[in-house]
């Protein structure tokens, strides 16, 4: 399990790679918490797109983040590829709190358009 | 009937065998020549219930949790035990989005998925005595051609 | 000394299951962070134990193996028995390139290999009551960087 | 558990990949035994270079086949690079039997040389 951080002006990019569950949740959770409050900090992109797993904890993990990241006055949304996460991310209701895209660039134009 | 295969068990309640969990799961399953969509569906269910057994059932103790896997022709049973706190009310415990630790992040969502993942998920559990849900899945495996050589 | 980390797997006696006790013992061992080249002198070893208490052990019966895997800080120890046949003469059987089933093309070398890629391999076996087989091996992991946030 | 033939003169090249235990050696034993018997066939090479794991079942199905090649007039050879693979050959003292290469030509050419 690992995740880097790429910035595009305010919006930070959290690329997550290998297998999120719950042994790596903290870890992760620590990770961008660290990176959210950064004052270059405004929005979030969630990558999952290097995820070669995840169950519900990853959920947790993500919506978590989505409450302190508004708390901050700004918005998240996730890019997705994996046909069985995003089927976790619809039945869970994540996506009724962040849009979900397939590519970096629709994600980025979607957070600056709105 | 009989089982085709079959194997036990017994690992120590540390999140670092969750990943270990899975990996056994799907090397065992993977007898039977499923799909590889078939085999995450397994891997996903499979770290639900290990990681419930390990967060509820034995919350900051360390206890022993129990993985039986049933191969038949076509299809298989898993069913992982903790003897750790139980569920008291199983019907609330399985409601999506139900989590008796938000303060942990917990999504409420771990029955949900292996519902989702699985075709029957059944929950035993007594207050006090430990958990034990069983997961069964059939595969498409049967109407795919096998390399026979290769069982 | 208390293990790390623990646990007990049964299986039965089938040649399919060889190749499923070399993944299960080659997951749990990864958790120390062994070498590549470490990790797979474990798969050999589990193998050549495990093969034998299917052929040797169990012969023509299906019966159950236990491997219980214990991890130490940079060590561990995997004890493979089953309740089979047992072995007369444990000092002859360990002898490089004797078998007792020539017919069958044994090579006759397979404790010879356990002791070639493990640190110490333990035998204890009566006649009619089953054999166990106990390996151990340090690994190099303690000297090389951890990744640590990832234990 | 593969195994696949070519031809070169009376040269049978058998190659080997994947994982080659106990529970394949007797599908391997057969496989080869088919071939080795063909009026095509005089020597042997076992090219093991597809398997990722090997252990002293490879032995027995290697020195098995050996005596009957011999049987029939033939000689054989092996290609091997992986280290572990050719410890356990070497240990077992396959290597006295036959000879061991890193290179498929190498192997062709002592087998027609010698
Ligand atoms: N093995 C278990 N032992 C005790 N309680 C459990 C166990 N598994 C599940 N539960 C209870 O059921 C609830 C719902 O579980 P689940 O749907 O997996 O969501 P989550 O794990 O996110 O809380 C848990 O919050 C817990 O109260
Ligand atoms: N688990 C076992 N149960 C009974 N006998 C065994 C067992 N393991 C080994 N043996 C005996 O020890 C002999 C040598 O074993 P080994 O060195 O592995 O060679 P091989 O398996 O090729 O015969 C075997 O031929 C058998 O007689």
């Amino acid at each position: 399990m690992d995740i880097k951080f790429t910035n595009r002006g305010s919006t930070l990019i959290a690329a997550f790679s290998g297998e999120l569950d719950h042994h790596f949740a903290e870890y992760v959770r620590n990770k961008i918490e660290r990176e959210v409050i950064k004052a270059t900090t405004r929005d979030v992109i969630f990558d999952l797109t290097g995820l070669s797993f995840m169950d519900s904890s990853g959920i947790g993990v993500l919506v978590g983040r989505y409450a302190n990241i508004r708390k901050l006055g700004g918005k998240a949304a996730i890019i997705c590829s994996n046909g069985r996460i995003r089927k976790i991310l619809e039945i869970s209701g994540v996506l009724k709190l962040m849009p979900v895209y397939s590519e970096l660039n629709d994600a980025l134009r979607a957070l600056s358009g709105a | 009937m009989q089982p085709v295969n079959e194997m036990k068990l017994e690992f120590l309640s540390k999140s670092s065998n969750e990943a270990f969990a899975r990996v056994v799961a799907a090397a065992f399953v993977s007898q039977l020549d499923p799909t590889i969509e078939e085999l995450a569906d397994v891997r996903t269910a499979v770290s639900e219930a290990v990681t419930n057994a390990i967060i509820h059932g034995y919350e900051d103790e360390t206890g022993t949790i129990r993985m039986v896997c049933r191969l038949y022709e076509r299809s298989v049973e898993i069913e992982i035990s903790d003897e750790g706190k139980g569920i008291e009310d199983i019907e609330l415990a399985m409601q999506p989005l139900y989590t008796s630790k938000p303060e942990m992040e917990r999504s409420g969502m771990g029955f949900t998925v292996m519902e989702s993942f699985m075709d029957r998920v059944k929950v035993r559990s007594k207050p006090g005595e430990g958990t034990t849900v069983t997961l069964y899945k059939t595969f498409s495996s049967a109407e795919r051609p096998r390399k026979k050589q290769e069982k």
